[in-house]
């Protein structure tokens, strides 16, 4: 079994987003070269431009870079939490692939957002609704793929909430009660509740204590491995993208500086941005 | 027992229509003559024409009489009343340069074109109960008013002319941020049309024109002290006469009238763009019937607040404002609970009781339970 | 009943100016044609508050003709004083007919009720509703809700279900249970009891629904299908009068009220008057049917 | 059939962050090897032993030559192949088992062992099974199998570090150091393993400094000093 270029899972192509009023020269005057995203013309602000990538099935990607780099911007276009200012999307299974999933209806883009994708925020309140319990929580996304059956729901979310290590007695108590790390298991639970082929982590360790962090980044390695969902993976901490990435893009100012095998930025970085950042690994 | 009492709806409507009148007249005190409640009650009238949203201050007049004094009535009875009547134009922009200034204040400038004009405020009369108003005479007014006259220069009184602004001024000099492209600038009639939101400027001015000046107020001050960040300055506040002009079929502009406005114009300074942010200065607008400066000081805050959203700063939230300071529906609404709401109730009762009973509970069968349903 | 001809002369047939009327009746026949959808429309001031009745009352007098037989209840009561008073006005500004029957009526307006007695072809059922919003409770936001409708994105409803019946053992949703019409927008059938719910469905009537303080209008037209919300498991049902019947006829079958008399005892009457003084008169008489009321032994 | 030609391969260290400072690590290797043939790479610390190897992975960018890897799906360059296509190699055909065993924390010592072959044996209790018969062989303790390698001595690592890379079966193994810290007898028993691979058809790329481990273990040899190859073992002559 060979991978062909037809094989991708998601095709990212020049992807953009500018906040402000951009002029003629704002892409040309901003980026690493510069060491700025701000357009000294119309103090526009790049937060990430031509970005390309392809993910492939049951890939784990890592966007790593530091803070205002873009990297959260990249997911968050992708999973529709803003609007592009350019650039094109194309998921496989969607459409064979071949609608910009990014100029969808918003009514399409839930769908895509329901049944082919999850997101794991940094801050659990951006990922769960804290006046519902965390079943109710995972309810929500199972309701929104169409099942409309509350035993099945309640099966479903014990069976999540169990695979993520959350107690099940727990699932009908509001998020609000549990410790940070439980509740980023069950934003995990949420977020691979109806099987996505793809899964989006936003800086999910960061704010967590050490052990919990582990706890975290392991729980999301065995998902990987016994799912084998795709993942990107953003963070700014190389140790939690050399744990769970194949592969890894370097963003600075925006721009992908560089993008390789995640052992050979580690080992073998080529930009001088990618080097400072790996010189800076304790 | 409580059934056979509603029977005799119409009659109980009837029956407290008429006290209605009896404590209105029980005291078998002179009627008030609804001119006497124009020129004495004048800032009673200027605010019920203000949130009833009809310049007629006779009608208002005669409103307050028929509401005893109850101001939200009486505006709420003049908004009814205009409901009835045909709307046959649409007048032209009022131009407030051209305002007969009565006052016309500025706390930006210690000097200002035209001078500062206090005109008739109470911000400086000691508020001290004034009671020789109790046995005020006619002969005591008549007697007022002719030395007032006295003293008039009636020579000088050629010399009035209007004046222009402050924020010329701060215009002129390029201190003003200018108009925000993406600022939605339709005009909206929100008495043709239910607002949407983000709702365009003119209709948040519109809605706050007619809101209530107590929750105008609250929202206001809340920015300033705390709950939000607004520190504005008063760039100018006028009160006058303006003429309203409106365009006949033919295309004629004519005058058809005045009124009294006042207008807030209410300085802050903004940063804009992210990087090297260049401060400026930007207006936040009120404007109002009659004489109210409360009511345009608070909206020309939150005409500047509610231009930057901020979950933090009710005063930021447009909806959070313009719904809550609507003085006729917030008091509509508030007052309906005084309806029967017993089908309703008897709903929830039953699903309470069953809730009670999955938990094993037992129901008291006799009294006590409904004391504790009322809680 | 005209006691005030200085009115009748001074104000339009139904008091609200025509060009308003116009506006309104385009409004509630885009009501009609999306079913279920809350269409924004001007509402003006009435000499009524806001919250008793103001949007009932637009569609009322937008709609209403001379030749209109018109009735009016508040909580199922012909005399209770707000359906008295809202009475006495349209007939004071409009001359009409009015009548407490039922099946004579043409308009029939309405506060937290449908009539147990089945409502007919010729018939126009007007609600008026102090919140058309069936989302609120999940979305304080206006722009949020209307976007929400608009891409029938109704998940946070359904947890709320959900949630309720994780908590409570049931779904604790009572008067104003919300309902999905046509397959497609969650409706706010306003503060109706669950008991009147199914008889939305397949209705022969036309329902206009108006909120006046909210400025919203919206419809099921005749024939229509209305669905409470409720899962493949965890169903909605009506209240549950079991055990109870009306003291004064002894009928099961209707909603009913709970009155307390003055030496502390508890009796159930039903809550309809019309319903109740035809039943007593033994007149001819078509219930709703449904297969909750159906099920209940008479 | 060659499984592998290196032509021509540079790799040149471009430190920007010490002011663009360039270290050649590799000058002009070429050489090819067999399928089915065991290579020995030797030379003194610091002759680009372990850079080569790590070119041949794809952990280091060569700087200029290509290395080409005939795989399974036809032959392909190693240095300009798309991160895919190598990702996809690591999983199905080319195993690298470096010097010192780096793992991921937290995991047991018998899942270290597991990673490769969960590819493989979807049954994750016949594949701990089977690690634990390698890690028996092997003679490390039982009671470690279950336990967190990163505490371990070097000794028992390395058990680990070997089993993890050879337990799958890859085409083509690359393998630095492998008896290294390794008593007598478990070097004997690493070395048959080996060769038993070599058996099942695996070619080895193996670094090693133990002359008992290359009598035992490599077809030729291939000697490296400062980066530039220089002597190769042709059919046991030295050229």
């Amino acid at each position: 079994m060979s991978r062909t270029d037809d094989n991708w899972l998601l095709r990212v192509r020049n992807l953009t987003k500018i906040y402000g009023e951009p002029n003629e020269n704002t892409l040309n005057m901003t980026g690493p070269l510069f060491n700025s995203n701000i357009c000294p013309e119309t103090d526009a602000i790049v937060a990430c431009a031509d970005i390309s990538f392809d993910l492939y099935p049951g890939e784990v990607l890592g966007i790593v870079g530091e803070s205002g780099s873009g990297k959260s911007t990249v997911v968050r276009l992708l999973y529709f939490d803003m609007e592009k200012t350019a650039g094109s999307a194309f998921l496989k299974p969607y459409n064979s692939g071949l609608a910009n999933i990014l100029e969808e209806s918003n009514q399409k883009k839930r769908f895509i957002r329901n049944h082919l994708m999850g997101m794991v925020y940094q801050n659990p309140r951006d990922g769960l609704n804290f006046r519902f319990s965390s079943g109710g929580n995972i309810a929500e996304k199972l309701i929104m793929a169409g099942n409309m059956n509350v035993g099945q729901i309640r099966g479903r979310a014990s069976e999540l909430l169990e695979k993520t290590e959350v107690p099940v007695q727990r699932m009908d108590d509001r998020p609000s009660s549990f410790s940070g790390g439980m509740q980023q298991r069950v934003q995990i639970s949420k977020a691979i509740a109806n099987n996505p082929p793809l899964l989006f982590l936003d800086e999910v360790t960061t704010g967590l204590d050490v052990s919990v962090q582990a706890k975290v980044l392991d729980l999301i390695r065995e998902l990987q491995q016994d799912l084998g969902i795709a993942m990107i993976v953003v963070s700014h901490d190389l140790s939690v993208i050399r744990m769970l990435t194949d592969r890894t893009i370097v963003l600075k100012d925006g721009r992908i500086v560089e993008s390789g095998l995640t052992d050979q930025i580690l080992q073998d970085p080529q930009h001088e941005y990618s080097q400072l950042l790996v010189s800076s690994l304790l | 027992m409580g059934y056979v009492a509603v029977k005799g709806g119409t009659d109980a409507i009837h029956n407290s229509q008429e006290l209605v009148e009896f404590y209105r007249l029980r005291n078998a005190a002179t009627p008030l003559d609804v001119n006497q409640i124009r020129s004495q009650l004048r800032l009673a009238v200027d605010k019920v024409i203000g949130e009833g949203g009809l310049y007629a201050p006779e009608y208002a007049a005669i409103a307050l009489k028929q509401a005893e004094g109850e101001v939200f009535e009486a505006a709420f009875i003049l908004r009814a009343f205009r409901t009835t009547l045909q709307r046959r134009f649409y007048s032209e922009t009022i131009n407030t340069r051209e305002m007969f200034v009565k006052r016309k204040i500025s706390a930006s400038f210690r000097e200002i074109p035209g001078g500062q004009i206090l005109g008739p405020t109470r911000d400086y009369t000691q508020r001290i109960l004034d009671t020789g108003k109790a046995g005020e005479t006619a002969h005591e007014v008549k007697s007022f008013l002719e030395a007032f006259e006295s003293k008039i220069d009636r020579g000088k009184l050629q010399d009035i002319d209007t004046y222009g602004k402050v924020i010329d001024l701060l215009k002129q000099e390029g201190l003003l941020k200018t108009i925000d492209p993406n600022d939605d600038r339709t005009l909206t009639d929100i008495t043709r049309e239910a607002i949407k939101f983000p709702a365009p400027r003119s209709a948040r001015l519109q809605m706050m024109a007619r809101a209530e000046t107590g929750g105008l107020m609250a929202m206001g001050y809340s920015s300033m002290r705390g709950f939000g960040s607004a520190h504005p300055t008063v760039g100018e506040l006028r009160y006058g006469s303006v003429p309203v002009m409106i365009k006949d079929p033919s295309g004629r502009t004519r005058y058809a009238g005045k009124i009294e406005v006042t207008e807030a114009e209410m300085v802050s300074s903004v940063s804009i763009g992210k990087k090297n942010a260049i401060p400026k200065f930007t207006i936040g607008y009120g404007l109002c019937f009659g004489q109210n400066d409360t009511k345009v000081i608070c909206m020309g805050i939150l005409d500047t607040t509610m231009r930057s959203p901020d979950v933090n700063a009710p005063a930021n939230d447009q909806e959070f404002v313009l719904y809550h300071t609507e003085g006729i529906e917030s008091m509509g609404f508030t007052n309906h609970l005084k309806l029967p709401h017993y089908v309703d109730f008897q709903s929830v009762l039953g699903g309470i009781r069953e809730a009670i009973k999955r938990n094993g509970e037992k129901t008291p069968e006799k009294k006590p339970e409904v004391a504790e349903m009322e809680q | 009943m005209v006691e005030n001809k200085k009115y009748v002369n001074k104000y339009n047939f139904a008091f609200i100016d025509e060009a308003t009327k116009r506006e309104i009746r385009r409004k509630l026949l885009k009501a009609v044609a999306i079913p279920g959808y809350q269409v924004p429309y001007s509402s003006p001031e009435m000499p009524i508050s806001r919250g008793w009745g103001t949007g009932g009352l637009h569609v009322t007098l937008s709609v209403i003709g001379k030749k209109d037989v018109f009735k009016i209840i508040d909580q199922g009561s012909d005399a209770s004083v707000n359906a008295c008073n809202l009475r006495e006005f349209v007939h004071m500004m409009t001359d009409v007919k009015t009548t407490f029957d039922t099946s004579e009526a043409t308009l029939i307006q309405t506060r937290h009720r449908v009539t147990e007695e089945e409502l007919k072809e010729n018939q126009i059922y007007i609600y008026q509703v102090p919140q058309p919003e069936p989302l609120r409770g999940v979305e304080r936001y206006e722009n949020k809700t209307r976007q929400m409708h608009g891409e029938a994105d109704y998940a946070k409803m359904w947890v709320s279900i959900y949630e309720s019946f994780i908590r409570h053992g049931d779904i604790m949703l009572y008067a104003g249970y919300p309902v999905k019409v046509n397959n497609r927008y969650i409706m706010a059938p306003s503060p109706i009891p669950k008991w009147d719910i199914p008889n939305l469905n397949q209705s022969k009537a036309l329902h206009l629904f108006g909120a006046g303080r909210e400025k919203r209008l919206y419809a099921v037209p005749p024939y229509t299908t209305v669905e409470p919300l409720e899962f493949e498991d965890v169903k909605f049902h009506t209240e549950d009068f079991t055990g109870l019947e009306c003291f004064k006829t002894g009928y099961k079958k209707a909603y009913l009220d709970e009155l307390y008399f003055d030496d502390g005892t508890r009796h159930f009457v039903i809550n309809d008057s019309n319903f109740l003084d035809k039943l007593m008169e033994h007149s001819p008489l078509k219930q709703h049917s449904n297969k909750y009321i159906d099920k209940i032994e008479a | 059939m060659n499984i592998l030609e290196v032509n021509d391969l540079s790799k040149i260290f471009n430190l920007h962050i010490l002011k663009n400072k360039k270290i050649e690590a590799l000058k002009e290797i070429s050489f090819t090897m067999k399928e089915g043939e065991i290579i020995g790479l030797t030379g003194k610390s610091g002759s680009g032993k372990s850079s080569l190897m790590k070119c041949i992975y794809r952990t280091y960018l060569a700087s200029s030559g290509e290395i080409i890897y005939a795989s399974q799906d036809g032959s392909i360059d190693m240095v300009k192949a798309d991160d895919h296509r190598i990702i996809e190699l690591r999983k199905t055909e080319i195993n690298y088992c470096s010097q010192f065993l780096s793992v991921i924390p937290r995991v047991s010592a018998v899942d270290v062992v597991c990673e490769n072959l969960f590819r493989i044996e979807k049954n994750k209790t016949r594949a701990r099974e089977q690690a634990k018969e390698m890690l028996e062989q092997l003679g490390l303790p039982s009671d470690l199998w279950d336990a967190f390698p990163v505490t371990f001595s070097g000794g028992e690592q390395q058990r680990i570090n070997v089993a993890r890379a050879i337990i799958a079966g890859p085409r083509f193994l690359l393998i630095d150091e492998p008896t290294a810290s390794l008593d007598a007898r478990t070097k004997d028993i690493v070395i048959d393993m080996i060769v038993d691979l070599k058996r099942n058809g695996t070619s080895v790329l193996c670094i090693s400094h133990d002359e008992y481990t290359l009598d035992r273990l490599v077809d030729r040899r291939i000697e490296l000093q400062t980066g530039r190859i220089t002597a190769v073992e042709m059919d046991g002559v030295e050229v």
